[in-house]
């Protein structure tokens, strides 16, 4: 049968993490709560993490940290973080922006994960306490990249830096249904300008391939260049290099290549669609 | 890029009832002391206004106000046997047997009233308002109230009803398809406006119109509840639902309201209904039943429309956008048709 | 195994359960303390039929933990109704038909009353990102956006207990 | 937006009526709003119990051996059952008015048919401990071929989906393998027509997804009673249902239910009162057994997918002149109730619309997946999907307005319907006209003036036409598939009896009531039908005009006994999707 343990502190809760293979970390519950109603989790141990510490967002100056249980709602509530109330209000309805967290997406399977996409493409790195990359800073893209073999994993908080111009920086989710839908695609980008050039671009997808991945090609092809048609034209045609999209319920794996370089062009041109 | 309107129609009818008949539903009314009547049912609402749809009939056959009928369903030691609610037959079937029930009821009724009153059942009139007076003679009355109660306690007489409707059973014909399937029809004619995302093949529904034949209508909100939430049904038919989504491949079936599409809030289409009444001759009032056919003109007005829109036909539904960007793909892109009409007449 | 003692308010009275360990708020309340309000309706976070508030904002019971509920204000579509006075939001459900079979009509409603407390006069696209979560089969949602948009402003608009204090 | 039209028909009603067209309050609206209205699931039992069903991974597989000892010791399991604990483990739902054979086990007994058969069920104290003991049952099974087209399992050779219907179809009056609807000359007919339109359309399989999933919940009253409050669309059915299976007189069961959290057809199969009384039988206690929302969507089973060719003969000016329809509808793995959709859907066929030359023939065929069964429209919304879209391509064929050319096919009062019946209390020429003015979609000037009331069965619109037979389908012989005409029924012939007047009847102090059937009369007699020149359609400004007028359809003359070899006319057009590309 399933327990479940309180922990005071994040320390208390990596111990239990380190030595236990049946624990689990109960982010918002939006994912393990219903493997439990399901019955595909019926035996072990959730942790229930109540050190203040996982749910602080640091948010004043330049470098970001944003606690693992952290959830959407929060972050929409706070000013600081307005460039990502885009990507935070793509988690599902108000309620479940209520419980999902921060952690919680980075272990959210595709088409979920959308928020990670965004984190993505701010460069951002994950604190890990227990698990893959104990006790240090892990790159997101290699924390994601190691995820399915990696085991469990006690994150307490990511970190990035604030976008020097939040206007820079774009979030775009593709769904079926509006306003609450989960992806066919999503799309960040980050295109810091400088003298009216784009540099340390940063474009991360998700949906289109098992975890969100940086859009490499995309970033090549911008980078240095102004925002203009032709460059959009050049992103648009190495905006499916190292895409492994599935096809699943939502979308085939030929629509998500057919329709990706169609909204990374509308993201990039400003398009309102 | 381009976003494409377009325009297209459809227009159905459809049988109201168990087809081949065979369908019988019961109903039982009786009266408290006091003149407050139960209906006991096993009819089933599902949301469809079972409840409030017999209200209003027992209420009109009884001829006293809505608010002294109260319906009780559905509990299989109290309310006789019924079919059940599919196949539109709920206000058609279970209609019929309440005004049977409710008519043998309303004749005791008028009886224990005449007796009281001293005068001839046949000469005495509900008002609908509680009262049961001889008609042309608005004093000469009596409550139904007091009506009852002295039926109760004075007369000893019981104000009750039973009634059943049923179509007897059908034959078919093996080799011609001859039967004798229902005669009550429902009729609707549907025009949709859709816009088409060239690039994406996403299709949006601009808005609605559509003229329905739904014989009597009993209760107009609620037929509206009907119309309105059927029409969202098929707009999700034909754009978006399927639990096999690679049909006849049965992989990759939704597992929840997630991976299971269907049009949400931000996808409400303006919609227009016009109804037209023509009654049905063997229904209650002349009432069909418009629950089941709201959804069915949508699926192919949506499918004409996005052929009016870009010039493709989606033959396997749900019209995906998927299947919309291949079709255009294979014509070598878009061929929109005729222009249908400027703005519709309705805001 | 052991049951553990979980207190907190429900629609303003004090109310304790003793629950096991996984158990959600979803089934101490049902199963529990027989408020029927919230009802199941997936399990998995997607419908919105089990919503309430804890501490004035929309949760879904069916993913939250009782014993996460400790010392909680926990507010279901129960507790709307002042006695016989209806909240203007159920008025106006009513008033526009906005309820077929039902089963959303809880969740829809508690979602729009966390909306109302926070945004009294929500504009018609903030009324859909807020019912964004819940599903109905019956409706096709124009109805219960414009019940909420009639009820918003309405006089009378009670605050729920959690967004009082929020 | 409703808008009502009390103009229209408004000789056929009596609107003096004091509450029937109100749109007064719901009688359980209050109830809904305060989230006190009582579903199945919402009342309390002590000592409640929980079933979960284990179902089988295997699209189909045989059953080599089935382990609970594991489960039946798991804590808090208080029963595992399994096939052998049903006392009348096979049923067909209509089994109830006594069509089909029973086809469908309640727990599988040696093989599965389906991914999501239920093969064993769990009785525990909580649903947690349900969960945990289901994945201790040890099931070994050995997987067989599978079938999941329709076309394809109609096929000789194709795997077995139902042995109780072993070739893979429903047996339609123990004689054909689909059922059959013939009106008329349909290949001479398309022999003769200007233009011939064949295409493929699919429907797609839909989950009613009512947000209250299926379940109930039985419980031992006394005298040997149970009490059931069900989510059943039909009390009595489902009533009916679980009695059968578990073998018990239907005045043992109490069934509660009526308020239901949506259904669209889905709550309809008594998918969980059987289980949860046999569950009350055995354990003595409440038992709940409710889907979880998976299990719904995968398992509760949809509207079934149906296939549909339609192929229409139409001449230039814009008349229908035959139609055949060929359908098929996926039962999915057991009948439910598919068999009587066929049925349904035959009477519907050709639409709306006159045509003097009409034939079908659907199918219901057995698929290795869940079973399909009724949903909002059953049996109709499919087919008036391909209907609508064929209209959509004839009229463009014909060079008209798609609503022109609707009023120029409409059905009519006293039409001919291919079933044989006339019709009567038509209005779709109504409903096109109104739509078409909301719509401010322009119809000509003759249009506007047609009516439901007048032109219809005047002539062969009227008339039963000869009409050619064929034992095309026989059971057990495949070689009849595609054999040819065997012969002509006179016009006029009738062989079904016509329908008797509905019984609406109710009685007290033991006598009969006068047998009234209180139909709706007509405030004033309607007028009699006048025969106006049938309509041609105004040539329409938005449509340039054909060229050449073709000559005026003449209906065949009764054929001979043995149809003559079909000649395709010189010049006619032929469209055809039916052999063309796969979308």
């Amino acid at each position: 049968m399933l327990d479940v343990r309180h922990c005071a502190t994040l320390a208390e809760a990596a111990g239990i993490v380190s030595g236990d293979r049946q624990a689990v970390l109960l982010g918002g519950g939006t994912l393990v709560m219903r493997d439990v109603n399901e019955g595909r989790l019926t035996e072990g141990t959730l942790l229930r993490v109540t050190d203040p510490v996982f749910r602080r967002i640091e948010a004043g100056g330049g470098r970001i940290e944003l606690g693992a249980g952290v959830t959407m709602g929060m972050i929409l509530a706070n000013r600081d973080l307005a460039f990502l109330h885009a990507a935070a209000r793509a988690i599902g309805g108000p309620a479940v922006r209520n419980m999902a967290s921060v952690g919680g997406n980075l272990f959210a399977a595709s088409p979920y994960g959308d928020f990670t996409v965004a984190l993505l493409a701010l460069d951002a790195q994950v604190v890990v306490q227990a698990g893959f990359g104990s006790g240090r800073a892990v790159p997101l893209e290699e924390f994601l990249a190691a995820r399915e073999r990696s085991g469990p994993a006690l994150v307490t908080a990511v970190q990035f830096s604030r976008p020097s111009n939040p206007g820079e920086f774009h979030f775009r989710k593709i769904s079926r249904v509006r306003p609450k839908g989960i992806s066919v695609l999503s799309i960040a980008a980050h295109l810091p300008q400088s003298g009216g050039r784009m540099a340390q671009v940063r474009v991360a997808y998700g949906a289109m391939a098992p975890t969100p991945i940086r859009a490499r090609g995309v970033e090549r092809a911008l980078e240095g260049k102004s925002l203009d048609a032709g460059a959009i034209q050049m992103a648009k045609q190495a905006a499916l290099e190292g895409c492994r999209p599935a096809t699943d319920a939502i979308a085939s794996e030929w629509y998500r290549r057919e329709v990706l370089p169609v909204h990374l062009g509308r993201l990039l041109a400003g398009d309102g669609r | 890029m381009a976003r494409h309107e377009g325009r297209g129609m459809a227009s159905v009818n459809y049988p109201i009832g168990m087809n081949l008949g065979g369908d019988p539903s019961q109903a039982l009314i009786h009266s408290n002391p006091d003149g407050k009547f139960t209906v006991a049912l096993s009819a089933i609402d599902l949301g469809q206004g079972m409840k409030q749809v017999s209200r209003q009939i027992a209420a009109e056959t009884l001829g006293v106000p809505i608010e002294d009928v109260h319906v009780d369903t559905a509990d299989s030691d109290t309310g006789p046997h019924d079919m059940g609610s599919f196949a539109s037959r709920g206000t058609h079937r279970m209609g019929n047997a309440i005004i049977v029930a409710a008519r043998e009821a309303r004749g005791v009724l008028l009886e224990a009233a005449a007796e009281e009153l001293e005068v001839d059942a046949g000469d005495l009139v509900t008002d609908g308002r509680g009262n049961i007076h001889v008609r042309g003679a608005p004093s000469r009355a009596i409550t139904v109230k007091a009506t009852a109660q002295a039926a109760q306690f004075k007369q000893g007489k019981t104000i009750a009803g039973r009634g059943i409707f049923l179509i007897p059973l059908s034959a078919v014909d093996a080799e011609t398809g001859e039967m004798n399937p229902n005669t009550a029809f429902a009729h609707a004619c549907l025009v949709a406006d859709v816009a088409v995302d060239d690039e994406t093949g996403e299709v949006e529904v601009l808005r609605m119109t559509s003229a329905y034949e739904l014989g009597r209508v009993i209760n107009p909100r609620m037929v509206e509840q009907q119309l309105v939430g059927g029409a969202w049904m098929g707009m999700s038919h034909a754009l978006y639902e399927t639990p096999e989504p690679y049909y006849p491949n049965p992989e990759h079936g939704p597992r929840d309201f997630n991976e299971y599409l269907m049009p949400g809030p931000g996808e409400i289409a303006p919609y227009h209904v016009t109804v037209l009444e023509r009654p049905a001759p063997d229904g209650p009032y002349g009432g069909k039943g418009p629950g089941e056919m709201c959804a069915n003109p949508v699926l192919p007005a949506i499918a004409n429309a996005v052929y009016n829109a870009v010039g493709v036909r989606v033959d396997e539904l749900p019209i995906t956008p998927e299947k919309i960007l291949r079709g255009l793909q294979a014509n070598g892109g878009v061929k929109p048709g005729p222009r249908r009409g400027g703005p519709v007449n309705w805001r | 195994m052991a049951k553990i003692p979980v207190q907190f308010r429900l629609n303003g009275s004090d109310r304790a359960a003793f629950v096991d360990a996984p158990e959600t708020l979803l089934n101490t309340l049902r199963r529990g303390l027989g408020d029927f309000a919230p009802k199941y309706g997936c399990g998995q976070g997607a419908c919105g039929v089990c919503t309430v508030l804890i501490d004035g904002e929309p949760h879904l019971s069916c993913l939250t933990l009782s014993v996460a509920c400790e010392g909680k204000r926990i507010e279901t579509a129960s507790g709307m109704a002042d006695g016989p006075d209806l909240h203007p939001l159920q008025a106006q459900f009513m008033e526009h038909f906005a309820a077929q079979c039902g089963f959303c009509t809880p969740g829809m409603l508690t979602v729009a009353r966390a909306l109302l407390d926070r945004n009294p006069n929500p504009t018609r696209d903030e009324v859909i990102e807020a019912i964004s979560g819940n599903i109905c089969r019956c409706t096709g949602y124009e109805p219960i956006v414009a019940a909420i948009l009639a009820a918003a402003g309405s006089p009378g608009m009670r605050r729920s207990e959690g967004g009082r204090h929020a | 937006m409703l808008e009502m039209r009390k103009d229209l028909f408004a000789d056929e009603r009596d609107d003096n009526l004091n509450v029937i067209g109100k749109g007064l309050q719901r009688q359980d609206m209050p109830g809904h709003v305060t989230g006190l209205t009582r579903y199945f699931d919402d009342h309390a039992f002590e000592g409640l119990l929980h079933l979960k069903v284990v179902r089988s991974p295997h699209a189909s597989a045989r059953i080599r051996s089935i382990d609970v000892a594991a489960a039946a010791r798991a804590p808090g399991v208080r029963r595992v059952l399994r096939a052998a604990d049903v006392p009348v483990n096979r049923n067909t739902l209509l089994s109830l008015i006594g069509f089909g054979k029973d086809d469908e086990p309640s727990l599988a007994v040696d093989k599965v048919h389906y991914k999501g058969e239920p093969v064993v069920a769990i009785i525990a104290d909580s649903e947690a401990q349900a969960l945990a003991a289901k994945k201790l049952v040890r099931i070994d099974y050995e997987p067989m071929p599978a079938v999941f087209d329709v076309e394809e399992a109609l096929k000789p050779g194709a795997p077995v989906v139902n042995e109780t219907y072993s070739a893979n179809y429903f047996e339609y009056h123990e004689r054909f393998d689909h059922q059959k609807l013939r009106f008329g000359d349909v290949e001479r007919a398309l022999a003769s027509a200007d233009m011939v339109l064949e295409h493929r359309y699919q429907m797609s399989p839909i989950e009613h997804a009512p947000t209250e999933t299926n379940g109930s919940i039985a419980a031992p009253e006394q005298n040997g009673r149970f009490v059931v409050h069900s989510c059943a669309q039909g009390l009595f059915f489902a009533l009916g249902t679980a009695a059968k299976i578990v073998a018990l007189e239907s005045n043992r069961l109490h069934f509660i239910g009526g308020t239901v959290g949506g259904g669209f057809g889905g709550k309809v199969d008594s998918l969980t009162e059987p289980l949860a009384v046999l569950g009350a039988m055995v354990t003595g206690k409440p038992v709940r057994f409710v889907l979880d929302r998976e299990e719904e969507m995968l398992y509760g089973s949809p509207r079934g997918a149906e296939r549909i060719y339609i192929k229409d003969g139409l001449m230039r000016d814009g008349r229908l002149i035959a139609r055949h329809i060929r359908s098929y509808f996926d039962a999915g793995a057991y009948t439910r109730l598919s068999s009587y959709a066929a049925i349904k859907c035959t009477a519907h066929l050709p639409g709306p619309y006159w045509i003097p030359n009409v034939a079908s023939d659907v199918h219901v065929a057995y698929t290795n997946r869940c079973p399909s069964t009724a949903m909002r429209g059953f049996g109709i919304t499919a087919v008036d999907f391909a209907l609508e879209v064929q209209m959509d391509r004839l009229a463009e064929a014909a060079q008209m307005d798609p609503m022109e050319f609707r009023l120029l096919n409409a059905y009519r009062d006293g039409d001919m319907k291919p079933h044989r019946r006339k019709a009567s209390n038509t209005a779709l020429i109504e409903c096109v006209q109104v739509a078409a003015e909301k719509a401010n979609w322009p119809i000509s000037e003759q249009g506007k003036r047609q009516s439901s009331l007048t032109g219809g069965g005047v002539g062969e619109r009227g008339q039963i036409p000869a009409t050619v037979l064929d034992a095309r389908g026989q059971i057990g012989r495949p070689e009849t598939r595609n054999s040819g005409p065997t012969q002509t029924l006179p016009a006029g012939s009738s062989r079904i009896a016509p329908s008797k007047q509905p019984v609406m009847e109710g009685a007290r102090d033991g006598r009969a009531a006068p047998a009234q059937v209180p139909r709706y009369e007509a405030a004033r007699p309607a007028a009699a039908p006048l025969s106006p020149p049938p309509y041609q359609p105004a040539p329409s400004p938005y449509q340039p005009v054909t060229g050449q007028q073709p000559p005026p359809y003449q209906p065949p003359p009764a054929p001979p006994a043995t149809a003559a070899p079909v000649q395709t006319q010189h010049g006619a057009v032929r469209f055809s999707s039916v052999f063309g590309r796969r979308r």
